[in-house]
């Protein structure tokens, strides 16, 4: 049925494209610089003090390589580069030695997903509703110091956000903890109290991701209400004398709400990003507390692995977002 | 009368949707007329006939399907780079909305100076703001009144006059008006369909008048184009077209024209066409859906033109009057 | 004949603050019509004439910058007169739709593009009806469009599915849902074309003859006035000039612009030379002293450029608002 | 100076521009520092905001104070030099695609859209990480600047998309310019605003990419921006040893910055929104 060729195809196209062009990128910048991450470990265990005769190193260049995926030309190298991927095998981490990076990714990327699909619709709702109320009613005092605040939380990149309430939280009135996911030696049940224990760490970065997600929507959908006030339906329905409450709902916010699911999709890419960020501050147990290790000790195959995943996760989530937007508009669906 | 402008089986196909949908809609199907020196010649037609679109190939804005157009007998496409700026500076245009010509954050005035210096039709800036006022009192309107100013600074009326002044700065010998007064106030209507009046006694330009109004067409047109669907479905002189229609769909159009009379009341009860989506893609006779003489021939071919009394029609109806046509009427 | 809706020297202004001054736009300036039951009421003038701002305060939809600043509109319903600008207008509410409808111009998006058309009849009559009688109003509704001919399937349709003549045809069904007393429509096949329009104008003129209520009209376009007005009012410059029957106004201008007017458009009679008003309609924010029309009039008088002229009736039912009047 | 009044009107602009103006001057400043930024313990360590030190001291023997107006300066020439590079790819590509259309358009909208899509947070922390000590200001700009241009080239596109099928465009044309001259001629006077607004938006994403890079520690950590001063400040844990003026100087500059770029961006695209403009040469 030619909804399925108008619509879904096409965005299927986009999405394999996209997400092959990501990984090849995050396959090809490592390969363009100049250093050599092979000879920077060296360098690092020789700085050790561990004293390598010549052929020793040669027989440890010989297996780190292996362990980099660099045997071969490039092209070989990238055609068995994603023949691991489909596989999902990233390599060992160098860092935590044995442990494949893959199993490290799917020890955080729970935690990491959990926190982001929470925060991302609460805040996509709730800046909405709150967005398009304001823009319809516009001249009502409440609105008015969500606005003051929207102008304030809004500019701010969500690390500094984070730390803010760090410092206010944890440190100036402590009823948070200073960091983590889950307190020590405590292991994960589904028993209430482990579960409000998991809330209470998880609070401070859900807040700080929160916040800037609400105030992000606010001032988007305020804008998209009150240009579509202005349209003639909705003119059309105030002179027929329908209720404003269900102009502002069924007239105005579903109608606004359309740019704001494609805009949704657009963002989610850099919401994720903040999202890494936000678990730093917090060290809280997600991707991000992987990622910062990861940079720290110069984890190749873990940094290549966090970044293959994210651009995954990211890319789906989009698809996802893409195909429910017929749902909310007839005029996708039939033609 | 030599034609200054020939169009010769002229189509545009135009194919929308992604690579996988595709979806084809004709919105010029071999249209073929000749414009004679200073003649007015009218394309009318209601919203979506490929009006516009013609016009447009004959500007140059859009790239034809197929069909070729000759102009002083050389085919357009034909003609080398180096004389195909000559060829745009005779050709010239007045659009709808006078506020969209020009662009609103610059001084109207610049456009004169720049087509004047383009086409190296002035050396200098007296001898360009010669000619300008010249072609400004030709269109009624005062210098003073006009330079150093931006569109937003004069009236509807006032900016099509200058529009109109600017499409004579290269003193064409063709000026495609599509739908020049439709924005401007009816009572000052008149003023400029009379000027298109005077341009061509006075000047022998040679005018393609754009429009769905049937009324100012018969008042200002010598002979006029009736268009449907991309289809031309009937041409000739303006008395003949509008006083004595022959195709069906001018009759129609014809009486639907509310006439400013109220003697002149419509009598007939009519029933609203289908989709327009069902009407382009109707093989055979684009009319067939709506027309009280419809026949089984209609809906399966597609009628030839046939030239009754200095009329070309293409309807099966003329089939046994007229001989058949290549639709080249003079 | 019974008055359904009057207006007592009505004056509504723009007022706008354009960076610092403020700027009036007199768009109706003293206007006084009487508008009878079972008739078609037409106001035509140019564009920019104040004759949509004319309507909008008929009809009650006055928001800032537009705001009444004199005289009133009164709605006869009922054996009663209510002026609906006495407290705050927030009385219009009550009338809408009952009383007094709306038919938009023949836009793109005049119904809302994410729902069914028949939620947005659902929409109309819930805010109207108590909800147990929704039910069978919405039945009748769908009765209803039958007879306006509109084929059923056009109920579970979207408005983007729709052509633009069918769209408006369902605009004029919605509007005389609740059978009014009184439909306003302005410009409602200006987006139209040549045979739609008279399709449309077509549906208007039988839902006229069958329920007996009244239309006020308001286009450019003096065709369809003639073909559909039985009164006819010229508006020009924020003031009605001239008011009376079609065939008179047609006929036997009186009001040098309406003769302008009427002599400008174009027929299929004959081809002679017509000519326009000279110079341009005043901007109706700097209004000319006097009568607005005397910088153009070639009859103008020492009295045009003081006085303004009043809309007096010079004998059955032709008012002229003209000092020439006075000297016949 | 005509415009500079109109916009203080609004308030949002006269506060973002204060600010602007404060930072500005602190950055100047840097230039008559009596203490080099690279070198340590200049100054006793740890002193609590007093005369001369006014922010007071860090544990490095450094004043904060001198230290955030070469932080201030160097923020914001990478800004500088990040927001005009991707300006120029944004201009470049939303030009073409939205001029030539076509098979040209999609091209060009794929990979703009791939840009957005794609987490380029964790692109960049993958380019910075290799380069790591060797990443200069003006190398992070460009890095930057390479990443930043896809939503702005969006927004320049579709302008150029509605300005193309305006019928100046088409008077242009038979007026006999050239497609370059209707580009600057025609269309430059409604992009310039465009330009103008989206290049202190993407300054203040640039600064914040810049503090984010430099706590993930992927940058040289040497040169004094608000980034590295935030790192060395949570690294020597400033705020667990109750030095708040050292941790809290960077916060605060940088919250400010944000702001008033924001305010700035928001308060100049309205006024220069071609509608407003028509308006005012009505009234000029």
């Amino acid at each position: 049925m030619n909804f399925v060729k108008k619509y879904l195809l096409p965005r299927l196209i986009t999405y394999f494209l996209v997400f092959f062009i990501g990984i090849t990128m995050v396959f090809f910048i490592p390969r363009l610089l100049p250093t050599d991450p092979v000879q920077r470990t060296v360098t690092r265990v020789r700085a050790m003090g561990a004293y390598l005769d010549p052929e020793a190193t040669e027989k440890m260049m010989e297996s780190l390589e292996d362990l980099y995926g660099l045997k071969g030309s490039v092209w070989e190298q990238y055609v068995n580069f994603w023949k691991r991927f489909v596989k999902g095998d990233f390599g060992p981490s160098l860092f935590q030695f044995p442990t494949p990076v893959t199993t490290l990714i799917m020890q955080s990327l729970p935690w990491t997903v959990g926190l982001l699909l929470t925060t991302t619709i609460l805040s996509w709702l709730l800046g909405n509703i709150l967005g398009g109320f304001a823009g319809y009613f516009s001249n009502s005092r409440g609105f008015k110091i969500l606005d003051f605040f929207s102008m304030i939380i809004r500019p701010m990149p969500y690390y500094i956000l984070s730390l803010i309430l760090l410092i206010v939280f944890a440190y100036l009135i402590p009823i948070f903890p200073l960091g983590g996911g889950f307190s020590i030696g405590s292991e994960i049940t589904f028993s209430l109290e482990s579960i409000l224990t998991l809330l209470k760490y998880a609070f401070l970065p859900a807040l700080s991701l929160l916040l800037i997600g609400v105030f992000t929507w606010y001032q988007a959908t305020k804008l998209v209400v009150q240009s579509v006030k202005s349209e003639d339906y909705v003119k059309y329905a105030e002179l027929g004398g329908v209720k404003p409450q269900k102009i502002a709902m069924k007239y105005v916010i579903r109608n606004a709400m359309l740019p704001q699911i494609t805009g949704l999709a657009l963002s989610l890419g850099q919401i994720f990003s903040g999202a890494l960020i936000t678990e730093m501050v917090f060290t809280y147990p997600g991707l991000g507390t992987l990622l910062y290790n990861a940079i720290f000790t110069g984890d190749y195959n873990l940094l290549m692995g966090i970044s293959s995943i994210s651009i995954f996760v990211v890319t789906t989530s989009i698809l996802v977002v893409d195909l429910l937007y017929p749902l909310f508009d007839p005029r996708v669906r039939y033609k | 009368m030599a034609g200054i402008l020939k169009i010769d089986n002229l189509t545009k196909i135009y194919t929308l949707g992604s690579i996988f949908s595709r979806t084809k809609i004709t919105a010029v199907d071999k249209v073929s007329f000749e414009l004679n020196k200073s003649e007015i010649l009218t394309l009318a037609g209601e919203s979506g006939c490929g009006k516009t679109t013609t016009s447009k190939i004959i500007l140059g804005f859009e790239e034809p399907t197929s069909g070729r157009m000759y102009y002083r007998d050389k085919e357009i496409s034909s003609i080398p780079k180096s004389e195909k700026k000559q060829t745009l500076k005779e050709i010239q245009a007045v659009f709808q909305n006078p506020f969209s010509t020009f662009n609103p954050l610059r001084k109207v005035d610049s456009y004169f100076y720049e087509t004047l210096y383009n086409f190296k039709i002035a050396s200098n800036h007296e001898n360009a703001t010669e000619i300008i006022k010249e072609k400004l009192t030709a269109v009624g309107i005062s210098f003073s009144e006009f330079s150093e100013k931006y569109p937003s600074e004069f009236s509807g009326g006032q900016l099509q006059r200058i529009s109109i002044a600017r499409a004579l700065l290269t003193n064409p010998s063709v000026i495609i008006a599509d739908e020049p007064v439709s924005m401007v106030d009816a009572s000052l209507r008149m003023s400029i369909v009379n000027l298109f009046k005077d341009l061509k006694q006075e000047f022998g330009v040679s005018i393609i008048y754009i429009t769905h109004d049937l009324a100012t067409a018969y008042y200002v047109s010598d002979r006029i184009g009736i268009m449907l669907r991309g289809n031309l479905v009937e041409l000739g002189p303006a008395e003949d077209v509008l006083k004595k229609p022959k195709h069906p769909y001018t009759q129609l159009l014809r009486e639907s024209v509310p006439e400013a009379d109220p003697k002149k009341k419509w009598k007939k009860r009519i029933s609203l066409a289908d989709t327009e989506y069902e009407e382009y893609s109707r093989t055979g006779c684009k009319f067939a859906g709506r027309c009280p003489y419809v026949m089984e021939k209609c809906k399966k071919e597609v009628p030839p033109y046939f030239f009754v009394d200095n009329t070309t029609v293409k309807c099966f109806l003329y089939e046994n009057q007229g001989g058949e046509d290549d639709g080249l009427s003079v | 004949m019974e008055v359904l809706v009057e207006t007592r020297n009505l004056k509504s202004y723009y007022v706008l603050n354009v960076f610092g001054n403020i700027k009036t736009v007199k768009a109706v300036d003293d206007v006084n019509i009487r508008i009878m039951k079972d008739e078609i009421y037409g106001i035509a003038g140019e564009s920019g004439c104040g004759k949509s701002t004319l309507l909008k305060t008929l009809f009650g939809d006055v928001e800032p910058p537009l705001r009444v600043i004199d005289g009133g509109v009164f709605y006869h319903d009922g054996g009663k007169e209510h002026n609906i600008y006495e407290d705050g207008g927030h009385l219009t509410r009550q009338f809408r739709w009952k009383f007094i409808s709306y038919v938009p111009q023949g836009s793109m998006s005049v119904l809302n593009p994410v729902v069914k058309v028949k939620e947005v009849f659902k929409d109309f009559l819930d805010s109207h009806l108590k909800s147990e009688s929704k039910k069978e109003a919405f039945d009748i509704a769908v009765q209803h469009l039958r007879e306006l001919g509109l084929p059923d399937n056009v109920l579970n349709a979207y408005s983007h599915q729709l052509s633009g003549g069918m769209r408006q045809r369902v605009a004029i069904a919605l509007s005389t849902v609740l059978s009014p007393k009184v439909i306003i429509a302005d410009e409602p096949t200006t987006a139209l074309d040549v045979v739609t329009q008279r399709g449309v104008i077509q549906l208007l003129k039988d839902i006229q003859e069958k329920y007996k209520n009244t239309i006020v009209i308001v286009t450019h376009d003096m065709g369809v006035h003639a073909n559909i007005a039985t009164r006819v009012a010229i508006m020009y410059a924020g003031k009605i000039v001239e008011e009376s029957s079609t065939e008179k106004i047609f006929g036997e201008p009186q009001h040098p612009y309406t003769r302008y007017l009427i002599n400008s458009l174009p027929s299929f009679e004959n081809r002679e030379k017509r000519t326009s008003a000279p110079g341009n309609p005043p901007s109706l924010s700097e209004l000319p002293s006097g009568c607005s029309f005397h910088p153009r009039c070639p009859y103008r008088m020492k009295r045009c450029e003081s006085e303004v002229p009043l809309l007096k009736d010079y004998g059955d039912d032709h008012s002229v608002a003209c000092w020439l009047m006075e000297e016949k | 100076m005509k415009t500079l009044r109109d916009l203080l009107r609004d308030k949002r602009f006269a506060f973002g521009f204060t600010v602007a103006i404060i930072l500005v001057i602190l950055s100047l400043l840097s230039f008559v520092s009596p203490y080099d930024p690279t070198r340590w313990n200049v100054v006793p360590r740890d002193l609590s905001p007093q005369w001369p030190h006014i922010l007071g001291t860090n544990s490095m023997g450094q004043d904060v104070f001198w230290l955030l107006c070469f932080a201030v300066r160097n923020s914001l020439i990478l800004s500088l030099i990040a927001a005009l590079m991707s300006r120029i790819i944004a201009v470049i590509v939303g030009m073409v695609a939205g001029y030539r259309g076509g098979t040209v358009d999609r091209v060009l909208m794929f990979f703009s859209d791939s840009f957005l899509v794609l987490p380029l947070l964790i692109i960049i922390i993958l380019f910075a990480s290799m380069a790591r000590s060797r990443l200069t200001l003006t190398g992070l700009g460009l890095l930057l600047g390479i990443f930043g241009w896809a939503w702005d080239a969006r927004v320049i596109r579709s302008q150029v998309l509605s300005l193309r099928e305006r019928d100046f465009t088409y008077t242009a044309i038979l007026s006999g310019s050239k497609t370059g001259s209707i580009i600057f001629k025609e269309y430059m006077p409604f992009l310039i605003p465009l330009i103008f607004a989206t290049l202190i938006g993407n300054m203040s994403w640039a600064i914040g990419m810049e503090v984010t890079l430099a706590i993930l520690g992927v940058f040289n950590l040497e040169i004094p921006t608000l980034g590295t001063m935030l790192k060395w400040a949570t690294d020597y844990q400033a705020l667990l040893l109750g030095f708040w003026w050292w941790i809290l100087t960077p916060v605060i500059a940088s919250i400010l910055l944000f702001i008033s770029l924001y305010l700035l961006s928001v308060s100049i695209s309205e006024y220069l929104d071609p509608r407003m403009r028509i308006q005012r040469i009505g009234r000029a």
